[in-house]
Parts: structure tokens; C-alpha cells; sequence
């Protein structure tokens, strides 16, 4: 089902964890679809130095999750703005067609974290704080803009391509 | 990876050998069209009278009450459409329950698409239909109720006997119900005499009880009206059309000779492994809940959810560690969708998405179970670790 | 009774042993679900895609556009139902020829109670039906139109690619119109690319080209307007529920690629023994008559009523002496009335009882055409000697 | 499919042929339902000295007819109008059901050759010379009255006893 690239970065995650004192932090997904991504980043220079991630999911999230950080790692916030889901799961040598709308955000994840981090530097605090423990939808509603889960929340099967 | 553990005994079995071995000759050598007149096609015919038979036995009924289909989804299908159809001049009203499998489920929708009005009973929290709530249901316009013998994805067993009591009770007043039951998962766990249960209908697929995929059951009971859902040939005294499946026929038969036999001793064996893996995992795990009866369930039958995790990533780790476990229904695992067995019993989503199943058959043994309750802590303690719900900086 | 000469390819077929072989590590070792996510059962999955691949090649279309069924049964049923419910909006009226098989043709009675509209196109002295006539029928109430490929009785071709042409320049009007073929006949002796043929949905049937009984394949050409017929999982991308018969889909693949690569090899083998076979019979025995189109017909077909005897003792006779042959359908033997084929080719009903079908396969010699035409002489006039038709005292 | 008895009677008929100087001739069956037969008798004190069929049909159409002359011969015309199609069924070791209505029509077929020889007592003809060539229709409606073909034209598939 899973490419040997998507197995790798599910079991062996890159970079996951968090950043105590994060310039920005992105989160999408929605537990309610299954599927809960949150990144770290680290901002000096315009550059990406370090990037961290926790994510509850399935294969697919989790792995995508793992290779956009090695993706964007070290480039500029500019580079990193033009990484697409799609960039993604090519990098990862494709996904089942079925995980292509759901499991596969963490490029929208990164987005976010560095939206968070533009939004903060004329003074803003990171909102990591909000999301704790189990509140599930707490959490999910903590970002500074409500996550765009909704289109995620009914599935169709893609016309897959031959 | 070594061995393999297998622990998906509800989604598919594998072959019987002996199964293997009755299906063989009717590829290659009694390869007739049952409906011939000559030697070798009668041959094929004996086979398959035989298999009905046999099939009969299973279910206390009369051969002519058997009716060999492609599998549980088509029993499904030809039980509910071709009842539905058949008394839908006097009644267009079908009761199902919530937590039916998408054979039933799905079949349903459709028949509302055509016109016919579906109530989706709900359960308690622990999957079972309320018998009292299903009397309530009925209408003067009510034709067909359709309730699963036992769940696929919990476990749970529903009160069929007490369901045919009451649609007993309305037959008596002169009220034209036919009461259907998917009784797929049931085999091999449960006895399948249909006049004790009281059913009319009931659908068996031979991929569950170690007999071959693509084959299943259709129990009619003599006079239920019935309109034929797949026409053509006269095959299955017109019941159900298509050339039959013979070397399948003789394995369904052969699979549910076996399983009826074995049913005491192997639900035993599997009641004792299900009791000590569900005592292992509430005692290693925290937070985590079974799902399904605590007692009224089947044999083979561990579901759990297991907070702040997603199942499909428990799956693939147990997968490496050697060992095939499901999430949810395999039947919809296409689908990202959480169990709708799950949510109907209650759960939020977000916690239903944590589901598992392990469903235990006759190879699995103690060393099995010590050997998942060695790994599977880990498993979850790992994900948990990578989850940003399980972040709980003080409290 | 010794060595059985088996010409009934058309009712069924042996199952090939290298088919059998790709069938059998699917039965006891891959048995997994296809749809779950662990090792073995991606192993079943990787076999599903396989098959579907070789599938496609052989129909020269997309993986996507092949559809696993239980048979040839199924596929026509769920071409026809699932296009006419599809296009029910927009238009109710079928179109289809008196020659179909019972699966197309009880399928559009079904339909009709439905309250649908059919058209049953007459067809001529051999079988065939009008493309003209076929056009003349067209309404602007028709969504569907099903004509067979090959007859399965009299081996007749019927001008598909011709039809195809008409329904393409409706479609080009902006008519809805759906073209199914079931070519259920012509795996092993016709070209079966989907686009050379024009078609948009087409059946086929695994045993009847050394495949496994009780698999069949719906193609459903991108965008045809489909309403799934048997629901439930989501399994075939939702347009077929239903556990994947594992073994069986990898057996159909399998003799499918067989039957195409011995294609011409096969059909020319076949030609050559009807032809002797026709000739011997003609010359040998009078008061008979060849059965559909002389030229335009199945490799394997030979087709013949025999005046004043009746067909099921001459097939119980040559049974006797070693040859399985058929009268008419094998699907409609359960039946007693004669071959609807022949009646709608003009054959007054009590000739149409006489009529034998031999079909011819790969395995079937020259020794065996010759021992037939030494024998079949002799049936005949014995049972002819025995019947009160024949005394014609004087004139 | 069918029983060794009705195989034997089906490849070795007895009593098959005609009987020129018949005492009465009795007619079943429609070539249009595929079966046709034709009882001739010898009659001699009220007993049936010989007979003899000429059956058109299937295996179940032959074997009765064979079987049916074999249970009336030397039978006196009382105890021959007493045998039933299930009792000819019976003796042949069952039939399957689809052939119970329409190739088991041999003890009609006797009654009819009773009536046939009952009628012309008072001096009628035989009417076996209509039966001529290959002329069906003209030949099933040569009895003396029309045989019951009617019920037989539609055939329905009988409710099977277990
Ligand atoms: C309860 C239940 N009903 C129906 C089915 C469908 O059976 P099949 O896959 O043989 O079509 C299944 C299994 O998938 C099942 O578990
Ligand atoms: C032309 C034709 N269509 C459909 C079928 C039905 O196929 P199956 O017996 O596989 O259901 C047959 C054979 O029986 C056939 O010859």
C-alpha cells in the first residue's frame, strides 16, 4: 500500500518532538478526520534552523509529516512557502490515492507555522500554550485561525489515474 | 519477519486444507456445468446437491432453502432487495439497525434512493439494538427487518431470538414481515439452527469459516416472498441465477461441515486467548477502553480504542512486528471515515479513530498472545510520545 | 466407458493447470483481505492490481475500467440494471435483441415490472440482428442498448462494431445512449479491444475460457453513467462490494492472457475440426439443418436440429458412448421449452427440440470429429426408428 | 440426473414399435413440447395381449413410455386404467422434477388407447392412418378427441420435496 520511502519516514520520523520556544507553529488536520499535525519552527535570518514535529495519524500523515521537515529544513522562509502537498507525497514516492486529500497537510502545516511566525514578529506570543492534554477540541481550535478541516471532514474516493 | 501471526480471522480466513483438498477435483477434472445432462457435468451436479446438503444440516433446514450466492455482500444484497421488492405492494418500510455491516447498510441507502423509507435503529453503548425500541419501529408499512447476528468489528451479539419473537407476534395478527439476519460473523461461534433463532433469511459467507472467498449462503425460508435479485439461468431453482461455483460450493459446505463440528472446542480455545489478551491489554495499557459487550460477544472477538493514536499506525507497527491486526472494518478501510459502528455506540470520532480489532481464529496460541502483549505497550507508548494530544505540559 | 470427449466448451471449461497453479498460493498462504494493510493481505492486493493490469491489456483499456464479478451472470446484470437505473432521469427504454442470453434477457423483464420499456429486436434466419432495425427502434426515451457479442447457442456474430457506429452518432446528437456487449461467447476466439469494438461496458466470464467458475469481469468504459448494482464495501472503487475472490480474479487474468496470446493459434484449430464436423454431419445424415449464420459464426460452433428426434436423447446417447455435447443452453436445461434462440430464428417449436450443440476446445482432435461423425449417424437413426413422426407408411 | 432404471428402460425400450391391426391407439404429448407418444394394443378378453409405443422425446418421454407397457401388459383393461404417470414415475425410481409434468404422460397415453378401443367396439375405425410423415401438427390432432396438450405448454418448475 505504502511506498518503502513512506514506510521509512513512518518509522523512522525525522525530527520529530517539539520546540520549547518556537518562532512559529502550524497545525493542521483535525483528530476528528483522525488526523492531527503540529510543527515547530525555528526562524534565524529568514531561514528555517530547526523544525519539529508532532503528529497523530495514520501512516501517511505521519510520514509526510517526517519528510516536509527534512524538506524545508534550512531553506528560507521563501523556499519553504512554495512547498506543496502534492511536492510531498511526490518526495515520497507517492501515496495511495485514497490518503492523497486526507492524511497529506503537512505542507499546509508548514504554512501555517511560518504564517504564525510573520504574524508574531511585530509581537505576537506563540499560542503553543493552548493545546493541552487530551482536549481534543480545544486543541484543534487553538491555532490562530481556525484550521481548514472542513473540507477534510467528507471523503470521496479520487478518479485515480492508471 | 519471521512468523507471522495472524489476528484478522474476522476479516478473511485462510483456506482450510482440507477445504483445499474437496474444492480440487471440480477445477481440472469434474469441471461440468452442473446443468448438463452428461457424465461429467453430473457429476459436478451430485457435488453441489450434495454441498446443499450438507449446508442444510448446518442450518436445520431444507436443501431447497439454501441458496448458494457470491459471498456475504450478495446474501446481503438478494436478502434485503429481494424481499423488499417482493412486498413492496404491501409495504415499503425496512428496519435495520445502525450498526449492520455496509452489505446491509449500503443496500438500504440504495433501496431509499428508489423510494422505500429505511429506520436505522440505534444501539447502546455497547452495540446492541433495544428489542423494545424495534417493536416500536414497526409500522403498518413495515416489509423487512434485517439485524446482524453478531457485529463484525466488536463483537457484539444481538438478541435475534427475541427479535423473531416479536416479528412472530405481528405474523400472527395477519402482518406480512420478513425478518432477515447477517449472520456472517456468526459462524463457526454460534449454533446456526435457524428455527431457534426464527429467522426467515440469513446470510453466510464461506471466507469467514476457513472455506474459499466469493461464495456465501442465502437461508430462505420456504414461502418468504422473494423477488430474484440476480436473473438469468435457471440455476438455484431460479432463485439465483449464474453458472455455479461448484469446486467453491463443495468448499463453503465442506468449511461449514467443519466449523459446526469444531464450534464447541474452537470457541473455547479462542474465548480463553480472547479472555487473556483483553485482561493483558487493560492491565499494560492505560487509557484504553474495549469496545462491545463485556460477555455477549463472539468468541474471537478484542476491540479496542486506545486514546491519542490513530489505529492505521498501531496497524502497520504490529505489521512489522509480524502480526495482522485490523482497524475497524477491512471492508472500509478504503474509506478514511471512522468506524460507524464506533460512532454509533457513542464514541466521539476523534477517539473511534484509535480503534483495533484482533480477531482471534483456531492457529493462534498462547505464545501469540504472550508475544502481542509483549510488543504491543511499546507500540502505543511510541506513537503517544509523537502525538501532540498527549502533550501535557503540567496537569 | 473409457476416454470422454468433451464438446461443451461453450457451456464450460476445464480449468487450465497453469491457471489452477497461479490460482492455488491464494487459497491457504496469500489469503488475506485485500483491503487491510498488512503484509499478507498487501500481498492478495498486489495480486488484485496485477490481474486487473493483464485484464486491461487484454481489453485494451484502463486498469481502472475493469470491474472483478462473481460471473458473466453478474456482469450483465449489472451492466444493464446499472446503466438503465443510472440514466432513469433522462430516459427508460432498452434496447435489446431475442437472441440474448437469459442473463441479458430476464434481466430487462426484471426491469420491465420495474416498469421500463424493452425493445426485443427480432433478428433473421440466422441470428442476426439489423443494424437498421436496431436504429429504427431507437426512441428519445433510450438509455440502454444490449446486443451480444456471439450467440452462445448458434455461435452467430452480430455486427457490434456497426452498432457502435450508430449509437456513437447519437451520442454525437447529444443523446445519453450506453452500448453494452456481453462477450461472455467471444474470450478465446474474438478480438476483445473495448475501443476497436466501440463499446462502453462489456461482460466477460472466466470458465468460459479455462478460467475458474464463478468470476467474471464488467468493463465500464470512464464516464459511463453507472449505478452500482451489488452494494456494500468499497471494495472495486465502489462499484462493486464484496470480498475479493482472490484466487479466482488471478485465475480469470491468467486464462484471459492465455486466451488472447493462443488466440489465432486456437480459433484456427477450432475452425478446421467445425468445418469437418459441419461437413460430416451434412453428408451423413439427412433431414438435418446447420443453426446459425454459415460464415459469421463462433470458431468453435457447431450447431444442428435434427428433424423427428428430440435433443436430450441424443445427448443421453452420446453421453453413453463418450461425448458430452449440449442442447441448446446449458444454463436453461432446468428448463423444458425450446431454445428461445431458435424460436426467434423462425424454427417452428418441435424442430427446435432436436437441436444438439457441440463446442469445440483446444483439447478436441481430429480422432474425436471422427469418432463422433462414426457414431452419431447410428443415434439418430435408432431414435428416429423409435418415433411416431417417421412412419410415413406409404408416401 | 436420472435413475439406472429409467437409464435402462431409455437405452434398451421395451415393447417399442407399431402394431399394424391395433385394437386401439392412444396418442400424449405435443412435438411442440418436444414429447409425443403413441400406445398401440392388442386386446383379447378384455386383457391387453401385447403392445407396443413409438416415442419422440426425451430421455423421461422414453423411458415411461417403455416402462408403462411393461406395468400394463397382460393387465385386463380395468386393472390398465387404475396405472397413474406418478405410479409409472414410481416404478422407474423417481424422475427429476422438472420432467414429472412433461415427459411422464405414458399412462395418458394407455388410458387414451383404452378409449380408443372401448369406442370402436361398436364398430369405429382406427384413426392411426392420420398419423402420417413428419406432419405435426395434423398428427397430434389425429386422436379422436384433442389431446390435453394445453397444460402442458407452459412449464413451471415444480416445488421440489426434499
Ligand atoms: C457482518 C458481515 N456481513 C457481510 C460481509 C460481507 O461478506 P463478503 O465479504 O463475503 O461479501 C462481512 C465481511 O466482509 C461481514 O463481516
Ligand atoms: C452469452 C452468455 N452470457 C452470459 C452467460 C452467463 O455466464 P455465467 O454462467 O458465468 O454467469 C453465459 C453462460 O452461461 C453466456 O453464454
Amino acid at each position: 500500500m505504502y511506498s518503502d520511502k513512506v514506510m521509512d519516514h513512518f518509522f523512522n520520523p525525522r525530527n520529530v518532538g517539539m520546540i520549547q520556544e518556537a518562532d512559529g507553529v502550524g497545525i493542521a488536520g483535525n483528530p476528528v478526520c483522525g488526523d492531527l499535525l503540529k510543527l515547530f519552527i525555528k526562524v534565524k535570518d529568514d531561514v528555517i534552523e530547526d523544525i519539529k514535529f508532532q503528529t497523530l495519524g495514520c501512516g501517511a500523515a505521519i510520514a509526510t509529516s517526517s519528510m516536509v521537515t527534512e524538506m524545508v529544513k534550512g531553506k528560507t522562509l521563501e523556499e519553504a512557502k512554495t512547498v506543496t502537498n502534492a511536492a510531498v507525497a511526490q518526495a515520497l514516492g507517492g501515496l495511495p490515492p485514497v490518503k492523497m486529500h486526507c492524511s497529506n497537510l503537512a505542507a499546509d502545516a508548514v504554512h501555517k507555522a511560518i504564517e504564525d511566525y510573520e504574524g508574531k514578529r511585530p509581537g505576537k506570543k506563540s499560542r503553543e500554550s493552548l493545546f493541552k492534554g487530551e482536549a481534543a477540541e480545544a486543541g484543534v481550535r487553538g491555532g490562530r485561525e481556525a484550521p481548514a478541516y472542513d473540507e477534510h471532514l467528507h471523503h470521496e474516493i479520487p478518479e485515480e489515474e492508471d | 519477519m519471521g512468523k507471522m501471526i495472524y489476528m484478522d480471522h474476522a476479516a478473511t480466513t485462510p483456506v482450510h486444507p482440507k477445504v483445499l483438498e474437496a474444492m480440487m477435483p471440480y477445477f481440472t477434472e469434474k469441471y461440468g456445468n452442473p446443468s448438463s445432462v452428461y457424465s461429467v457435468a453430473q457429476e459436478a451436479r451430485k457435488a453441489v446437491d450434495e454441498a446443499r446438503d450438507k449446508t442444510a444440516r448446518a442450518l436445520g433446514c431444507r436443501p431447497s432453502e439454501i441458496i448458494f450466492t457470491s459471498g456475504g455482500t450478495e446474501s446481503d444484497n438478494a436478502a434485503v432487495r429481494g424481499a423488499a421488492l417482493a412486498l413492496r405492494q404491501g409495504g415499503d418500510h425496512i428496519i435495520t439497525s445502525s450498526v449492520e455491516h455496509h452489505a446491509v447498510l449500503h443496500t438500504c441507502q440504495s433501496l431509499e434512493k428508489q423510494g422505500l423509507e429505511v429506520t436505522y435503529l440505534p444501539v447502546d453503548r455497547y452495540g446492541q439494538v433495544g428489542v423494545d425500541e424495534l417493536e416500536g419501529a414497526i409500522t403498518d408499512r413495515t416489509s423487512v427487518i434485517s439485524i446482524m447476528m453478531a457485529n463484525n468489528e466488536v463483537g457484539t451479539i444481538q438478541p435475534i431470538a427475541e427479535i423473531a419473537e416479536v416479528v412472530k407476534s405481528y405474523r400472527q395478527k395477519g402482518r406480512n414481515l420478513v425478518f432477515h439476519s447477517d449472520a456472517v460473523q456468526a459462524a463457526g461461534a454460534l449454533d446456526l439452527d435457524v428455527n431457534k433463532w426464527g429467522v426467515d433469511m440469513l446470510s453466510l459467507s464461506a471466507h469467514k469459516f476457513y472455506g474459499p472467498k466469493g461464495t456465501g449462503v442465502l437461508y430462505l425460508r420456504r414461502g418468504t416472498p422473494f423477488t430474484p435479485y440476480q436473473t438469468g439461468g435457471s440455476q438455484e431453482r431460479n432463485r439465483r441465477a449464474g453458472t455455479e461455483n461448484v469446486p467453491n460450493i463443495v468448499g463453503l459446505a465442506t468449511a461449514l461441515e467443519l466449523a459446526q463440528t469444531h464450534r464447541e472446542s474452537a470457541s473455547q480455545h479462542s474465548r480463553r486467548l480472547r479472555d487473556r489478551l483483553i485482561e493483558g491489554i487493560l492491565s499494560r495499557i492505560e487509557r484504553v477502553q474495549l469496545n462491545g459487550h463485556p460477555t455477549n460477544r463472539l468468541p474471537n472477538n478484542v476491540n479496542f480504542v486506545f486514546e491519542f493514536v490513530e489505529g492505521e499506525s498501531i496497524l502497520l507497527n504490529l505489521d512489522f512486528a509480524g502480526i495482522a491486526a485490523s482497524s475497524g472494518s477491512a471492508c472500509t478501510s478504503a474509506s478514511l471515515d471512522p468506524s460507524h459502528v464506533l460512532l454509533a455506540m457513542g464514541l466521539p470520532a476523534e477517539v473511534a479513530h484509535g480503534s483495533v480489532r484482533f480477531s482471534l481464529g483456531t492457529a493462534n496460541t498462547d505464545d501469540d498472545v504472550d508475544y502481542l502483549l509483549s510488543i504491543l505497550p511499546g507500540i502505543v507508548a511510541k506513537l503517544r510520545a509523537m502525538s501532540p494530544l498527549t502533550q501535557t505540559p503540567t496537569s
